[in-house]
């Protein structure tokens, strides 16, 4: 944190992370009763490095994202209940229904949309920040993926052009070790290969700890105002755990891809309770005021999920209708 | 005899003959070895044949057909697999530029023996980018071998022809078929690539499925048939090179043809075997033929929109009482309240 | 009044005016500012409008399609051109599971008006992977717009409106056709998306060509009337959508359809204009059907195989008087001594 | 050269450089009578690093290429008459007819085969040496690809995997400053990015002149000898110049994308002027030797151009037969 004082910030960081932690709970919770049936991809675990991230950018700037977006959507501001009626494929989703979880939208906040090819987001992204320079707008781009899409050809050449051009954008990699079940050492070689690849490109590239949220926020809030000022894009490699299955709303560490150990280890190091208990331990909250912030966020949630299933199907008539714009 | 295995449980004993009679054949694929083992299809494998013959791989699409393609042309004959059609569109290049064409362009001096599995998504949501069904893609491109079976049965069989194969291979698995079983012989066998199977004869109209729709087609088949329509079902297989032989044979008899392809009709398969079985057989046809697959738009998540996407049983019914200028019923196939149309059966509860 | 412009110049004029009247539109490409400025249709554009609007870019066609899309999102109007079609195909991803869907798996929220050119190379030796048309690709896409102009005028109005519309445009161009010119309004203008055009008219046969196709069928069509046959040329213009209903209105007037297409037959475009005529239009069809296309096989390099590779109005005249009754004539077409079928004109000397 | 004392090698790296300049003369020179009918992307000016870099190889060893292969069929041992005869498009031709330059084979020589869309068979070359690996052969395989091919996302991704898998190959980037018409200011950013791609990946890579032939020999001996000895890929980058169009038999300085000057500076740099003063400066050979070689190899590619000039015209019926393989 650039400025130890704010305290309103670090609450307003905390509160952004512990809001995914329980909609992302929340979806969990709810998915066993199938009434959301589309593909869900949660990041709990992985909450400090989106709400950290995020926080950097105004909401004029944009974000794009992957197949696990739900957190991105929510810190750039995203309507939280147009994306549960989208993942439970209503009417009012922010995609009307014909995205789901894997497709979230919302142009209001800037969050110009996920879509879950690995690695597709990101020269679309480039795209946007090569856009914005064009036009010389004041704005910056920042695009999530994850370990596994800097092995997509498309990465590199989206890394190459932006840096070529001086973009004003920001490569955000969440390095949760994982591809759906497949570790690091089956797909890619050494500890700072992604961070190298940017730096080969002349790309300015750091490695930091996700789960350090003040630590996500600071870097992220210089890769920012470095592209705002014009001084091209950076990547930014945020090492961070994913705590449930890759897809859906189970734990999996059964199953043999990775050890409970593993998996307890990451638990330890839990972005939302270690900060929490940093609030805490330098005065900065309460263990009530806490409370009370996660009691609000869990009734917002509820709400959200009663408005998605009380909200009605999309019309049979939109089925086909969209396919082309005017 | 009446050895019952999924369709799934068929790959996978197809997979594991072959790399057990050829040490040249190995796979490769996103998530071959992990513990899901591609919906079943891989389990086991890396535990018999060892990390070297069964891979997983970086999530490189592109360069990993190209990689299969190398290996192939020194005498390996590799498997690659994709969890879906969409996400191999990153590999397109090397499959149609290159696979395709190397015997061609070098005058014969290059082989290509692979097979790219894929799998077309279905239900839950798969939503636009999961759900695409691109046969006609690959049919389009001479060089290329296209097949899509139906049955355990001939997913075992033509697994083990599509392996033995000296081309390039393009193996296409609908997710709602991995569970169905069938009878499988326990023994090494191959089903002849190019050759359709007469599901079910008749005499009044010829209906030409493919993989998952060969199945609505049997269904609808036998509704029609209790309202006094013969129909013959052709489960096409290989849809390059597709069995033209056995089609117009049919539509002689028949007169009438329908084909129930599993994927958008706007320029898909079931435009070419229209097309074609008029060029042949002009004169014995005597109706209008019919085309029934996707609409033409993406594929919605929304379940109630994904519930009216896909052609059934009822409408292929529905489509062969217009043609044969009976009344049309609407209401072929009732639903029972609680059955779920965007699942493969009812023990499937969520997510792929 | 009777301005002539090649194709190529037309090409470029549009680009020119539309960039003028929209600050939006850009041009980005392998080599859209070199000296070549992709056959002619970019040269100059850089002085005029600068080397931000127009721009050379990395060998990464596949990101690069997605830069394109993502500028468009916010408002951009980019052109993207690609020297064969071939090159596009690592660029598939981005343009089928991206381009064509954001609008509608976004419910309408996302907008991405761009045009992507690529151009169809032929003859001189191309060869195998510099030569491939692939409409019937783009064409079974939903959420895609496929163009392929015939003539100098349909280029220029055809190109603005491709750039004037709010969805992705294919927009192919054979290199053939780059050196033909016609009469072109020198004033900006429009020709709509969807609409086929008729190039004469006739009553016997119905020849529905595309893009360079449509030009061997007009010279089919001259050779038939001296023959006695009447035939109507439809030059089919937009292949998404496609003009079902002028090709419906003729086939019911003559009875008789023939497609000629620059590319592979089966699996190809024909096929769907085929089965749509004959679904609709089954009863006023007189004669089985005819499509003529490349074969069946990749494209050889050398001009001894290459010139039987391509079909020409011979071939078409052929087949029509086959399909009519009358007497084939085999010497359709002969060719002067001199004559090279492997280049466009005379005035070309070689490599492309 | 490892063995400064070895005239022999001195004299047969020599031979192979000029050869491959005379056939690429002749080539240009016979272009004009419009009976080459098919694109020929020459490699004259790049002789040194093709002759240096496939002299590193054994026959078994294999080796792929892009667009601009002749050097390397001819450097790799391929057959001078089949690959004329191929380019004029006859039935003596390495493909039959059907392939022309850019699809030059000969599996006698492990030239597994080029192929003109660039990138593409960098992958394939991996995927040769995979196969290598796997059943544990004595080979090693090289790829020559342009600095243009590094912008692609499949070098990228092929070098991820080499790396990953140790494989036993050589990436050989002949950098000659242009992709097509379009020079590296506007595709790529820094003076070391290619090799710093590799380095990123763990992989051993080195930029050198490419215009020095025993400087190419070497540092290519180096690594095919690593590769041979199960250490790994390595990635060369050759600076080198080429000195007509990009594709024809022309010189193109006059329309305006590179200057005459440019051309003129490389020209002095000519590999195989100076290799020759070097043999002669060194005692290594004389004048009248090397002319001797000059005709004799001319005599050769006369004969070459001949034998493709009177060999038939491949039969109609191969038009539609090779499209599957038995
Ligand atoms: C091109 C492509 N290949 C494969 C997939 C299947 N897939 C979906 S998510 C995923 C893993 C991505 O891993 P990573 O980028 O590390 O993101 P994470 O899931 O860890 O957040 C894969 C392989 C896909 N969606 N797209
Ligand atoms: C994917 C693809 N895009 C574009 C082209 C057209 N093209 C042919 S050669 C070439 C330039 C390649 O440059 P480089 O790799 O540096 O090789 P060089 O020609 O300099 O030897 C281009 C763009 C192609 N063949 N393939
Ligand atoms: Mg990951
Ligand atoms: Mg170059």
């Amino acid at each position: 944190m650039s400025q130890p004082s704010d305290n309103r910030l670090r609450f307003k960081l905390y509160k952004e992370m512990l809001r995914i932690r329980i909609v992302e709970e929340t979806i969990a919770g709810y998915y066993g009763e199938q009434e959301m049936r589309c593909p869900v991809h949660l990041s709990i675990g992985q909450e400090a490095a989106e709400a950290g991230a995020c926080a950097a950018l105004e909401q004029r700037d944009y974000v794009l994202s992957g197949h696990r977006s739900h957190g991105h959507y929510l810190a750039k501001g995203g309507n939280l209940k147009a994306m549960m009626a989208e993942i439970y494929g209503k009417a009012t989703g922010c995609a009307g229904g014909k995205g789901g979880s894997m497709h979230l939208v919302d142009l209001d906040a800037g969050f110009l949309g996920a879509a879950p090819i690995v690695g597709s987001t990101i020269p679309i992204a480039a795209g946007v920040a090569f856009a914005a320079q064009m036009r010389n707008e004041d704005r910056v781009v920042m695009v999530f993926l994850g370990d596994g899409a800097t092995e997509t050809g498309v990465f590199f050449e989206s890394i190459n052009f932006a840096s070529l051009k001086n973009l004003p954008i920001v490569f955000l990699v969440e390095n949760n070790f994982y591809s759906v079940y497949s570790p690091m050492n089956v797909r890619q070689k050494g500890d700072h290969r992604i961070v190298d690849i940017a730096r080969a490109h002349g790309m300015e590239a750091h490695q930091a700890d996700g789960n350090d949220l003040e630590c996500v926020h600071q870097l992220c809030t210089q890769a920012v105002t470095k592209a705002r000022g014009g001084g091209g894009p950076s990547l930014l490699e945020l090492i961070t755990y994913r705590w449930r299955e890759h897809c859906g709303p189970g734990y999996d560490n059964d199953i043999g891809y990775r050890t409970e150990a593993e998996f307890l280890s990451w638990k330890e190091r839990d972005p939302v309770a270690a900060y929490e208990r940093k609030l805490i331990a330098n005065g900065v909250g309460t263990q009530p005021e806490i409370d009370r912030i996660a009691k609000d966020l869990k009734l917002e949630v509820e709400e959200a999920v009663s408005f998605a299933k009380q909200s009605p199907w999309p019309d049979l008539d939109t089925l086909s209708t969209q396919v082309y714009a005017n | 005899m009446d050895r019952q295995l999924k369709f799934s449980e068929a790959i996978l004993e197809a997979t594991d003959q072959a790399m057990g009679r050829d040490p040249s054949v190995y796979i490769v694929g996103l998530g071959v070895p992990d513990p899901k083992g591609i919906f079943g299809t891989t389990l086991g494998l890396m535990k018999k044949y060892g990390a070297a013959r069964v891979q997983d791989m970086p999530l490189s699409e592109n360069a990993m057909t190209g990689v299969a393609l190398g290996s192939a042309l020194v005498g390996m004959r590799p498997i690659i697999t994709h969890q879906r059609v969409d996400f191999a569109l990153v590999a397109m290049e090397q499959m149609v530029n290159q696979a395709a064409k190397w015997h061609y362009m070098f005058g014969g001096k290059a082989k290509v023996p692979m097979v790219v599995r894929m799998i077309i998504g279905r239900g839950w949501g798969q939503g636009p980018q999961h759900s695409q069904s691109l046969q006609a893609w690959f049919a389009h491109v001479p060089g290329l071998k296209v097949v899509m079976p139906t049955t355990a049965h001939d997913a075992k069989g033509l697994l083990a022809a599509a392996i033995e194969d000296n081309n390039p291979v393009i193996f296409i698995e609908h997710r709602w078929l991995h569970n169905i079983s069938d009878t499988v012989p326990e023994e090494y066998y191959t089903v002849p690539l190019g050759k359709a199977r007469t599901m079910c004869e008749g005499s009044d109209v010829t209906i030409v499925g493919t993989s998952y729709m060969a199945l609505e087609s049997l269904r609808a088949a036998k509704l029609l048939g209790e309202a006094g329509i013969s129909a013959e079902v052709i489960d096409l297989r290989t849809i390059r090179p597709w069995d033209v032989e056995t089609v117009l044979t049919s539509v002689r008899k028949t007169g009438r043809l329908v084909v129930a392809d599993t994927a958008g009709v706007a320029f898909g398969v079931s435009a070419e075997i229209v097309a074609t079985v008029l060029e042949h057989e002009f004169a014995s046809v005597k109706a209008a033929p019919i085309r029934i697959g996707l609409p033409d738009h993406p594929c919605p998540t929304s379940p109630a929109l994904a519930n009216s996407y896909y052609p059934r049983a009822g409408r292929i019914v529905l489509e062969v009482r217009r043609m044969m200028g009976k009344e049309p019923i609407t209401d072929a196939l009732p639903l029972t309240s609680d059955q779920k149309l965007d699942i493969p059966d009812a023990s499937f509860t969520g997510p792929f």
